[in-house]
């Protein structure tokens, strides 16, 4: 019989063979785009490489790295969340009418702007584990709810006069130790947090089950509605904490644009960074880098003193050419 | 069925009396929640409490020309005696004043001009090259007179503020020959966004002294750039920003001064306007007014401009007096 | 069977390992499965068949937890148990096999063992503790270990299959339910999977095998249970019945052999000389008549469907000629192949050949739409109506009406409508890929009739199976594929022990084989020589 | 327990046909019915608000066919998203708002500047439209993009091209102000004296196009494999369908309709602005939104025409509703509020097809209550 004509063979197998590398290839690529980006503008810009110019594009990456964490989990379930930006708005501004009316203490702050995220997110969640309707109908139905509560917290008006109660999640100088950003290094830890959740924790990998196939990961025994539920809820609660890094980084003041276009930046983050926009495959290094990649074009071309109109026109080429990549290396894999 | 109802809702409008009662005006604004026309509501509402007509206000959620369309044709259904608009697209609005008169309705625009239309008068906060001059005198005085400086405006494609660019630019290279405008750049209504942009530019250009924020989002954004980026006293802006916004940044210092105008005082002068309109008032004379914002009020019979008078600055001192 | 005949001692009152009484089932208005009862005894292998839609697998789903029944009791070693979800059916030792393998794509092998139930520390995956079991289970069901790192994904269906067939076998199981784990498996990989049945059984598991293979049922079975319309039938020892008395009760009535008398046969259709695909098969030559029902038969990976591909133009040969339908071009694209009068019907029912909620008149006008107006590029729904009424007609399509989706068919019927999507217009030449895989005897017997038929009418037949009762019934001459190459050619008469020997590469007398070269003498190690083909294999 | 008896079989079939032919029938008249009462319903409530003079303004057919301006390019761009949605593989096309834009910003400077006639001009427009769908179709059918990656990219691109050529001014003069007659209300001819007046977008740009698209889904070969593709790509391929052609043919009519857009909001706008697609949230939203409360199943293969019209009109003249009965600011808030409710209410009403796709048994892609066995 086969099993008994099987050749002998180690009877162990290392892991680094049955789980996924440890760097993809994409990430790879999308390093090496961002280290030549970074040089070429180092040397046709006076100042693009100082830390006065680094610091400030980190701070404004970091919000949309750590949506884009949320983000890049929602995708691996083949899900996807387009009201971002509407929890965003809804979390900055209870905060910050909340940090105006009674001049809240930091971390109070936070755990509100979290909470509402979560609370929004979880929404999202409950509807889209057991309403049975795709995710990006659910997510368009409640961008708009989720638009009109903050409109009705705004209440016709702008919030004047925020303290600088955040302001260590900043661009300023108490936003950063050393020239690096507390709201990177948040974003950064967040990313490492998630990296390891996704590659070794149960759960994390249990995500890339529901994502492959999720008829089957429920045969499997796996509780698919509850992670779901968790998933779209962490990224609302990502989104409170990006809330309050857009009110740190902004003026003292806070009006309705807040957060408006982000969740397609965040999306376009994720996907540059080589998370299979099907599901089941992806990774939150590279929506990392992919932030890092959005925000270095558009500040690369105000630098450069083209037309800042044209920043998104490479935004748009940037994304076909990292998931161009991506898929050729993709057909490479299959064939092999 | 009902082709006629509206010429006989609208007929009030055109049929109405002298007197101001049962007078209502609309106001459709750029854009709603932002405190320049949540300011302009608040001096309408108060002309109309003084003169007694009925004052309504609705704005779209966004800076959308169909979406101001779509109030407008509202405001057309329900018949007001007085419309005035702040027209996003110029362009696009004309046709649709058009209907609105030809429905008996007085039409009128405020803040921004439909040029060629059927307003029957433009409520001008000031004039372009008012405002265009101001901005550029006062950011070179604080610069002194020379340097090199950047614009970072908000909508690519808003009319009034690329007219207030132009002058500036013109204005800097007669009058002020040692001084340069390196770059302008749009940030959309995004106060972020303006903000990183300011930064981008100090750093590309490092002799850089000045930075102008062209509308009331970017105002704020780029003194805060600067704040953020410690070179208060370095590097001097301006803009046209409401007086609290602009309040913590005058105080620092890292903004040289507001370009604005009495914003109440021009929603007030656009509902007086309105009733002057509704009863064949003359324009001219604010006799009957007591607001000693309207002052320098002068009405240009031949363009049909009522001008509220030259834009007004504000400075730590005086900011502070404004509640918008 | 004699080891099965001890089997049978134990003392019929021996609590049973489970008893499942008077479940019933509803889906809306289908009455799935009513008051259907099964006893199966430890240790034993008990068989479940009944036609397509019969209700096996609802009623191996209730017992799994995927489906709730509506009444009845289920016991397990004599405790009455309740079960809410799959979890509460794994907890209670019951370990399932679905009929589709439910896996993962973008895992490794190694990870689709373990989901769901990852042995962790604290909240991460204990690989150091879950990989040698694993890699036993590999070996057992005759997979190699170096593919626990390969994305599932990039293996073949039948490779999927015995994955998720070892993955059952993680947990020590008291009952295992194979759901036709057969259906896609060649024979070589069967023999491996009743060395495996054989084992547990004789370990005291109690198995549950649903196939509609039933002739491999004698091999491994005890006991046979048959479902028709919802119902259980019969339940007893598997020796009391025959094959025809099985496929008798399950469709509750007498089934005709259908049997196939030479006759002449016209002009080459399809001449292929020394035809190559990287990867798939080399060196292949041969050619069909018109009239002529040529047959196929290899183990799945012998290269055998590729060849139907390239046929068809979804593939393109990298060397060798090829004459198709009196074109020597190779058709780019299967649009170029249908235009020369090539048609072909893919072998995967569901992924490859239906549109599932698209109506039945859709799915079978959709391959000639030419055919539905004068103008073209325009649809006349009344030609639509004439044309797919027609082939229900035809091909006795068990459907109410045309309007019906597709989706809602079982097996047989679903696989009739893809098949008459091919021969609205009467193909030239006509290549059917494994036509009856996973069809009740009964569809099976008139998909065969229909082949005939069209035969009969002057098309050129190529059938592609790994079915060796199917291939040994319709064709006039059959052709045994090994390593990508034509083994050896033979009559309709050939005894079934040479096909497979052939097939397998056991015997092989030289200088017997088509292609000319001597084929490689008699290996010990045959099945490692077929994995190392089947490893060339590309997946789709 | 041996032989069954005919009844129950029967009693089978019976209740199984009812679920087949309600299946069979589509759950999209099922939308089709649910969105015709939803309007009803909205007529009748803001009706008696009108009576009991709840409202600020008239509520009449004339404001509601006013109204009508802004229903055109909604239609017409939900229907450029069906046909992209229907064509499966996750189909999805967020570059219309950008298409719009930058089409009428080309096609102002064929007719305004270079002086063009206009049906020249309005062609050429719609072509250029067909020729960026051709970019997305090429980058998602042949490269094999994902159609949510390809126009996210080209959305962003798309949109930064029509400000630069435009240099971020609108485009305007006495022609185009004079195009505007090409979509304001007037009186149709004959019948128009009993009707109030409508805006000729209507008839111009949305009637025809209706007509054409219905034939080209439900008369056409390409409306044929339009569907299949949608509904399973891999056996369209099987069945000798060019999937790749077909798929990119989608994104052309996409792209095309969105030219025509393009073209309907200068006339709209009396100018040609390089945001006109893309101010505020932009179009491509809503266009997907209301494809979707139309019934079109996200996941391909399903979504009709009347659907999509209905859907639009719900939207719009609830839109225009609101603003009578709801003063000030939150009015134009409470818009977005109903837009949110109705597409979730009405998607988890009847999301039917979809569960079917994703949920239901181990066995087919989608399933329905069975009749083979019972229909023999
Ligand atoms: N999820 C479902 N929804 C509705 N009806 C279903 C469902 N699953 C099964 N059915 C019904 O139950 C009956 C039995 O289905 P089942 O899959 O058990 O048949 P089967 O015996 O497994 O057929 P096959 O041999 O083709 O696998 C079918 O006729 C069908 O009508
Ligand atoms: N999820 C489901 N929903 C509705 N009906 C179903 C479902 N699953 C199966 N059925 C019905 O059950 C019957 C048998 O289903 P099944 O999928 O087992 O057939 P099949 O697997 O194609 O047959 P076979 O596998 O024996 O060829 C069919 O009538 C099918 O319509
Ligand atoms: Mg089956
Ligand atoms: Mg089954």
């Amino acid at each position: 019989m086969t099993a008994t004509a099987a050749p002998e063979r180690p009877a162990q197998l290392s892991l680094r063979r049955i789980l996924p590398p440890v760097v993809t290839g994409q990430e790879i690529v999308l390093l090496g785009v961002l280290v030549v980006l970074w040089v070429l503008l180092g040397i046709f810009t006076p100042a693009f490489l100082t830390p006065g110019s680094i610091g400030p594009l980190l701070v404004q990456v970091a919000p949309i790295a750590l949506v884009g964490v949320g983000m890049t989990f929602v995708i691996l379930t083949a899900g996807i969340d387009v009201s971002v930006a509407a929890m965003i708005m809804v979390s900055a501004v209870t905060t910050a009418q909340l940090l105006v009316a009674f001049d809240l203490p930091a971390v109070l702050a936070l755990l509100v702007a979290i909470a509402v995220g979560l609370a929004l997110g979880a929404l999202n969640g409950v509807l889209v584990g057991y309403g049975r309707v795709h995710p990006i109908i659910i997510t368009f139905g409640t961008a708009n709810i989720f638009q009109w509560i903050g409109l009705r917290v705004f209440d016709s008006s702008t919030v004047n006069g925020i303290p600088g109660t955040l302001d260590f999640l900043g661009r300023g100088s108490e936003g950063s130790t050393l020239g690096v950003p507390h709201a990177f290094v948040i974003a950064v830890v967040a990313v490492a947090v998630a990296w390891w959740f996704l590659r070794y924790a149960k759960a994390g990998r249990n995500l890339y089950a529901i994502g492959g196939n999720q008829n089957a990961a429920r045969l499997a025994g796996i509780k698919v509605q509850p992670r779901l539920v968790v998933v779209y809820a962490v990224t609302g609660a990502l989104a409170g904490l990006a809330a309050c890094m857009m009110i740190a980084s902004g003026t003292s003041t806070l009006d309705q644009s807040v957060g408006s276009g982000k969740e397609l930046q965040v999306i376009a983050a994720v996907v540059i960074g080589g998370t299979s926009i099907i599901g089941g495959r992806g990774s939150v290094v590279g929506t990392l880098l992919g932030a890092i990649l959005v925000q270095t074009v558009v500040s690369g071309v105000t630098q450069l003193g083209w037309p800042t109109q044209l920043g998104f026109l490479f935004v748009g080429i940037f994304i076909l050419i990292a998931v161009g990549t991506d898929l050729i290396r993709e057909r490479a894999r299959r064939r092999a | 069925t009902s082709r006629n109802d509206t010429g006989e809702t609208a007929a009030p409008g055109a049929t109405d009396g002298a007197s101001a009662e049962g007078l209502t005006i609309a106001f459709v604004p750029k854009l709603q929640g932002i405190p320049y026309f949540e300011a302009m509501n608040t001096g309408g509402q108060q002309a109309a409490e003084e003169l007694g007509f009925e004052w309504l206000y609705q704005g779209p959620t966004t800076a959308d020309a169909a979406a101001q369309a779509d109030i407008v044709r509202s405001f057309i259904q329900q018949g007001v005696d007085v419309l005035f608009v702040a027209p996003n697209d110029p362009n696009s609005m004309a046709p649709l004043l058009q209907e609105a008169q030809d429905a008996g309705i007085h039409v009128a625009t405020t803040d921004t001009d439909a040029p060629d239309s059927v307003r029957e008068v433009f409520v001008n906060q000031a004039s372009v090259e008012g405002i265009g001059q101001a901005l550029t005198d006062t950011l070179l005085e604080a610069m002194g007179g020379s340097g090199k400086y950047a614009i970072v405006s908000c909508g690519e494609t808003a009319a009034n503020l690329n007219a207030w660019i132009e002058v500036q630019e013109e204005y800097t290279a007669s009058e002020y020959p040692d001084a340069e405008i390196v770059d302008v750049v749009y940030a959309g209504e995004d106060q972020a966004m303006a903000t990183q942009m300011a930064t981008d530019l100090m750093n590309s250009n490092p002799d850089l002294t000045g930075l102008v924020g062209e509308c009331t989002s970017s105002a704020p954004g780029v003194a805060q750039a600067v704040e953020d980026a410690g070179r208060t006293g370095e590097v001097f802006t301006v803009g046209l920003g409401t007086p609290q916004s602009m309040l913590p940044y005058l105080e620092s210092g890292s903004s040289s001064g507001s370009i604005l105008w009495d914003v109440e005082a021009l929603g007030y002068l656009t509902g007086w306007a309105g009733m002057q309109l509704a009863n064949d008032g003359d324009l001219g004379d604010l006799s009957g007014v007591d607001n000693e914002a309207l002052t320098a009020v002068e009405y240009d019979e031949a363009s049909g401009v009522l001008l509220l008078g030259p834009p007004t600055v504000f400075t730590a001192e005086n900011a502070g007096d404004y509640d918008y | 069977m004699t080891d099965t005949a001890q089997r049978l001692e134990p003392a019929p009152q021996a609590t049973p390992r489970l008893e499942m009484r008077d479940i019933s089932k509803r889906y809306g208005g289908v009455r799935a499965i009513r008051h259907a009862d099964i006893t199966v005894r430890p240790g034993t292998v008990h068989a479940l068949v009944g036609e397509n839609g019969a209700g096996k697998s609802t009623l191996i789903k209730i017992l799994a937890g995927a489906e709730r029944p509506d009444t009845g009791t289920i016991a397990i070693d004599g405790e009455p148990v309740s079960i809410h979800a799959t979890t509460d059916a794994i907890a209670l030792g019951v370990q399932t096999v679905y009929q589709e393998p439910q896996l993962f794509p973008e895992l490794t092998v190694a990870e689709n063992f373990f989901v769901g139930r990852e042995i962790t520390r604290g909240p991460t995956i204990d690989w150091r503790a879950q990989a040698p079991r694993m890699l036993e289970l590999l070996d057992t069901v005759g997979l190699d270990r170096s593919l626990a790192s390969q994305p599932l994904g990039a293996l073949s269906i039948a490779k999927q299959q015995q994955v998720s067939i070892a993955k059952a076998l993680l947990e020590r199981a008291s009952i295992l339910i194979l759901d036709e784990p057969s259906a896609i498996l060649t024979d070589a990989e069967i023999e491996v999977l009743f060395g495996v049945v054989r084992r547990l059984a004789a370990d005291g598991v109690s198995i549950i095998y649903i196939s509609h293979r039933l002739d491999e049922l004698f091999r491994i079975a005890d006991e046979v249970t048959i479902m028709r319309d919802g119902e259980t039938v019969s339940s007893q020892p598997i020796g009391e019945l025959s094959v025809r008395e099985i496929a008798e009760r399950m469709v509750g009535g007498e089934i005709a052999e259908g049997v196939r008398e030479a006759r002449e046969h016209g002009e080459p259709v399809l001449e292929l000389e020394h035809l190559t695909l990287e990867g798939a098969f080399t060196d292949v030559s041969f050619s069909v008549r018109a009239g002529e029902v040529v047959g196929l038969y290899g183990l799945v990976g012998s290269g055998a469907a590729e060849v139907g591909e390239v046929v068809y133009g979804m593939r393109r040969a990298t060397s060798g000629r090829m004459r198709a339908a009196g074109d020597e071009r190779h058709p780019a694209n299967p649009s170029e192949a249908k235009r020369r009068g090539i048609r072909m019907v893919p072998a995967n029912r569901s992924s490859q050949g239906s549109f599932s909620f698209q109506s039945i008149a859709f799915n079978i006008t959709i391959g000639s739409l030419g055919l539905l107006s004068r103008l073209p590029g325009w649809v006349s729904p009344k030609a639509e109506r004439r044309v797919s009424d027609d082939l229900i007609r035809r091909l006795a399509v068990k459907t109410p009406s045309g309007k019906q989706p597709i989706g809602a068919m079982s097996g047989g019927n679903a696989q009739k409508v893809v098949l008459a999507r091919q021969i609205v217009e009467q193909p030239e030449l006509l290549v059917l890929a494994e036509p009856t895989q996973g069809v009740d005897v009964g569809a099976k017997e008139e998909i065969h009739r229909i082949i005939a038929d069209l035969a009969e009418r002057g098309a050129a037949v190529l059938v592609i199976t790994t079915d060796l009762a199917e291939v040994q019934r319709i064709a006039d001459r059959i052709l045994v594929f090994r390593s990508g190459r034509v083994a050896r050619e033979f009559p309709p008469s050939a005894t079934q022990a040479s096909l497979l020997a052939a097939a397998a590469g056991a015997v092989d007398e030289p200088g017997e084989t088509l292609t000319g070269q001597p084929a490689p003498a008699a290996q010990p190690d045959a099945p490692t020589d077929i994995r190392s083909t089947e490893t060339g294999e590309e997946p789709r | 327990m041996t032989a069954v008896t005919t009844t129950p079989t029967d009693q089978r079939r019976g209740a199984a046909g009812g679920i087949r032919d309600w299946f069979a029938s589509g759950v999209l008249k099922d939308r089709a019915a649910l969105l015709l009462g939803l309007i009803i319903v909205l007529l009748v409530v803001m009706s008696i608000l009108d009576a009991v003079g709840a409202t600020s303004g008239r509520f009449n057919s004339d404001y509601l066919a006013s109204s009508l301006i802004a229903f055109v390019p909604l239609a017409l761009l939900a229907l450029a998203e069906l046909f992209v949605i229907v064509s499966g593989r996750g189909g999805i096309d967020l570059s219309v708002g950008s298409m719009v834009s930058l089409t009428g910003i080309v096609f102002a400077m064929l007719y305004q500047q270079v002086g063009l006639p206009l049906p020249v001009a309005i062609v050429l427009g719609v072509l250029f439209g067909a020729v960026l769908g051709a970019i997305n179709g090429f980058l998602t059918a042949y490269l094999g993009y994902p159609a949510l990656i390809t126009t996210l990219a080209t959305f962003y691109a798309y949109r930064s091209i029509a400000l630069v050529v435009s240099d971020q001014r609108p485009i305007s003069g006495p022609e185009i102000s004079a195009f505007y007659d090409a979509a304001k209300a007037v009186e149709l001819p004959v019948i128009g004296g009993s009707l109030p007046l409508v805006p000729l977008g209507v008839v111009t740009f949305l009637l025809p196009v209706a007509i054409v698209a219905w034939f080209v889904l439900n008369r056409t070969t390409f409306g044929r494999k339009l569907y299949a593709i949608g509904t399973n790509d891999t056996a369209a391929q099987w069945a000798g369908i060019d999937t790749r052609r077909t798929r990119m043919m989608a994104f052309v009519t996409a792209g095309a309709l969105s030219g025509l857009v393009g073209v309907y909001t200068v006339a709209q706008f009396a100018s040609a602005r390089p945001d006109a697609g893309t101010a505020g949230s932009g179009m491509a939203l809503p266009a997907i939104t209301i494809a979707v409360l139309g019934g079109v199943a996200i996941t391909g293969g399903i979504g009709r025409l009347g659907g999509i019209l209905l859907a639009a009109l719900l939207i719009v003249w609830l839109n225009a509703s609101i603003l009578l009965v709801v003063p000030g600011n939150e009015g134009a808030q409470a818009q977005l509020l109903a837009l949110g409710v109705v597409l979730l209410g009405a998607s988890l009403l009847s999301n039917a097809t979809i569960r079917r796709r994703q949920a239901s048994g181990l066995t087919k892609p989608v399933s329905v209550p069975a009749t083979a066995p019972g229909s023999r």
